[in-house]
């Protein structure tokens, strides 16, 4: 049942969810960028030896 | 490769605006006062969650049904985006769940679903490491995650009558305009950084495919005569 | 050419995995042993909380007891299908793949139901709670459907993890959560049978365990093919 | 053109890296005796498995009888059948009750009789209610023919039909296959045991590294691991 009026305060939950939803997204996307960053680096080595297509997004 | 991050840069922009709104501009609701503003990221984060939980079953379909490697890519992506999203929407909803009802966590229709759902994508992306052979891979992948997707409101409506017993669903009520605005500028903000996701992923694991293995067969040898 | 219909080829492979249970007894004891031994850990763990506990448990332990046996079963069910590639063989035939399946599963869900003569006395005797006739025919047929719902979803994860490395970890983690709601239905449906169903809500349990008896037979049996066959 | 019991077009298979099979063209008679011969590892193995409808060619065309195999995979297979090195044989049937349970799965069915004389014929029929998991290689593999007998096919598939077999058994294999091959039906046969294969087929194939290194009559087949590029 909700609760009878109104809930006062709670500012610390309220910043605590936008901060947990900012540094998850943060996270996450410095993680796929880190991770692209090495395979693409390893793929310019591999394509110095071997000249190979690759396609582009 | 620049255009993708284009996703990235609006859905940073709309989700800067839409909580900049939500935290100041918006007033606070009548019975949930300041807390509400919780709603404003945790509502867009399930909406999205949902959704890219839908691309995956559609994207899986089309793998199993054309056998081609980009759509088992596509499935990885979407799951492990959706994957993402899950675990924000379960954090914001416990943060959400500790002023309102006083405890952290209430089995809760919704939260029971998405803790279910979020261990079915999980352990598909655990089979996954499991399985060597890319082919049988993608098969596997499409097999579990239509599966999951078909159960979700399976979950949802078994849940939902376990809970009836007890208590009365809450339902949110009608919105005032200034909730709705932060509200949809947020869902399309994480939309569009769920899509710049799932990009960098599917492009992470192409061209980890293509590192890892000989796409082209090998030259072909001449052939003695008889 | 005719080729025998799904049902008998179906029938067929249910026999000779009836066939090949029989041969495997020892096994099959073993496992309605594994089913006691789990009531029995349930009831020491909740046992000197006092009688009133262990009856309102009884119906979530005799569930969990099912769920943590099916594992067992479920994966026998395919090891002897790969010990000489004996499924590859029933491909080849050609077998339908379905077919395959509906005799697997229809042979897993006989199993689970083989385990409720022992588990279903062993928990009314260790968590003291006292049956009618009609309530034992009532848990009987919970039980049927329960098994029935479980049997489908562990066929198809069991084949689909069958051959991979970490087969025990990943068939109960893909399959217990995709069985969460035939576990709450169950375990509500057995404490209304336990407690005593008041307000008649029992059938509406049934109907919904019924449900997603026929969800699963249906879609597991058409993603089947996948999981068996490569060039599918 | 649906009469070519088999005809591959540009074939290749990938298993992670590697190339399995890669630019098979291949054309088979019917009636006709082929040799698979190739190394371990050559792709012989692979390819009966992509012409059974195993596995996914991952270039390339197959066409069985003029179906593909991974889209008409039941009618590919009623024409078809495979003799694996594996028995697909249950520990803990007798023989009987397996080939009751193929038998079952076919059309006709045979009854008992039926069965029991099929088991004498490969001298079985001491042991038709001996559970298969006791038998030998030999025993297990004259099993595994009586599969081929039940199902009739147009086209057999062997995969290496002499391997763990004594002297009689290797004699019994090639009875058998004179047989097959008088009453028209087309054979590939992927074999190690060269010279014995050879008597038996018309024309042969060598791979190598998965691909065709020679082609033509099973007589003139040289020697694997010669410079062929010397004949």
């Amino acid at each position: 049942m909700a609760p009878e009026g109104v809930i006062i305060g709670g500012w610390s939950y309220v910043i605590a969810a936008y901060v947990l939803v900012g540094v998850v997204l943060a996270a996450y996307a410095a993680h796929l960028i880190a991770r692209t960053r090495s395979l693409d680096a390893r793929r310019r080595r591999s394509d110095d030896r071997a000249e190979t297509s690759v396609g582009d997004s | 490769m620049k255009k993708m991050h284009a996703f990235g840069l609006v859905g940073l922009a709309l989700i800067i605006v839409g909580s900049i709104y939500g935290l100041t501009a918006s007033p606070p609701e009548r019975h949930m006062g300041d807390v509400s503003r919780i709603l404003y990221v945790h509502v867009p984060t399930a909406w999205n969650c949902l959704l890219i939980y839908l691309f995956a079953f559609g994207f899986a379909i089309a793998s199993l049904w054309t056998g081609k490697q980009r759509w088992d890519i596509a499935t990885t992506a979407a799951i492990e985006t959706g994957v993402v999203l899950n675990i924000l929407l379960l954090g914001t909803g416990m943060i959400f769940a500790k002023p309102t009802w006083g405890i952290w966590w209430d089995w809760d229709v919704r939260l029971t679903t998405s803790l279910i759902a979020l261990i079915f994508y999980a352990a598909i992306l655990a089979l996954r490491t499991f399985i060597d052979d890319p082919n049988r891979r993608a098969t596997l992948t499409a097999v579990t995650c239509i599966i999951s997707f078909v159960d979700v409101p399976l979950i949802y409506f078994g849940v939902r009558w376990w809970r009836s017993l007890h208590q009365i669903q809450s339902s949110p009520e009608t919105m005032a305009e200034t909730m709705v605005f932060p509200m949809r500028v947020n869902a399309f903000a994480v939309l569009f950084i769920s899509i710049w996701f799932m990009l960098l992923r599917a492009r992470i694991e192409r061209s980890k495919l293509e590192s890892d293995e000989v796409v082209e067969p090998p030259v072909r040898r001449a052939m003695a005569t008889a | 050419m005719s080729r025998p219909g799904l049902a008998r080829q179906s029938l067929a492979i249910l026999g000779k995995d009836l066939a090949l249970e029989w041969r495997n007894r020892a096994r099959v004891v073993a496992v309605v042993l594994f089913g006691v031994l789990v009531l029995l850990l349930f009831s020491l763990a909740f046992g000197d909380k006092g009688t009133q506990v262990l009856q309102v448990t009884a119906g979530g332990c005799l569930v969990i007891a099912l769920f943590l046996s099916s594992t067992l079963s479920l994966q026998e069910s395919f090891r002897t299908e790969d010990h000489d590639d004996a499924l590859e063989g029933l491909l080849l035939l050609p077998t339908e793949p379905a077919s395959i399946f509906y005799g697997k599963a229809l042979a897993n869900t006989f199993f689970l139901v083989a385990l409720a003569p022992v588990l279903i006395p062993v928990t009314t005797l260790i968590y003291q709670v006292s049956l009618g006739p009609t309530q034992v025919l009532q848990i009987a047929g919970l039980w049927l459907a329960a098994a029935a719902g479980l049997a489908a979803p562990g066929t198809l994860y069991a084949g689909l993890t069958t051959r991979l490395k970490s087969q025990d970890v990943l068939m109960p983690l893909l399959l217990f959560p995709l069985e969460v709601p035939v576990l709450l239905a169950t375990v509500k449906a057995f404490g209304l049978v336990f407690d005593g169903d008041p307000m008649g809500q029992l059938s509406s349990w049934t109907q919904l365990i019924v449900a997603f008896d026929v969800i699963y037979w249906c879609l597991c049996g058409v993603l089947f093919r996948f999981v068996v066959e490569e060039a599918a | 053109m649906s009469s070519t019991p088999l005809v591959c077009a540009g074939l290749g298979r990938r298993f992670g890296t590697k190339w399995a099979l890669a630019h098979i063209d291949l054309s088979v008679a019917p009636a006709s005796v082929t040799l698979l011969a190739g190394a371990n590892g050559s792709g012989k193995t692979t390819l009966l498995r992509i012409v059974a409808g195993l596995v996914r060619p991952t270039l390339g065309q197959v066409l069985v009888f003029g179906q593909d195999p991974r889209i008409a995979t039941s009618y590919c297979r009623q024409r078809s059948s495979l003799v694996s090195h594996r028995g697909f044989l249950y520990p803990g049937l007798t023989a009987l009750e397996t080939l009751r349970l193929w038998s079952s799965l076919l059309t006709p069915d045979n009854g008992d009789n039926e069965l029991l004389e099929l088991l004498g014929s490969v001298g079985l029929g001491d042991e038709a209610h001996s559970d298969t998991s006791r038998f030998s290689a030999g025993m297990r593999k004259r099993l595994t023919l009586l599969r081929v007998r039940l199902e009739n096919p147009d086209l057999v598939l062997l995969d290496e039909p002499f391997a763990a077999l004594d002297p009689a058994g290797q004699v019994l294999i090639e009875s058998w296959v004179g047989e097959l091959k008088a009453r028209g039906t087309t054979i590939i046969m992927a074999s190690h045991a060269i010279e014995r294969a050879k008597a038996l087929c018309d024309s042969a194939v060598l791979l190598e590294q998965g691909q065709i290194a020679w082609m033509g009559e099973a007589a003139k087949m040289p020697t694997p691991g010669t410079d062929l590029e010397a004949q």
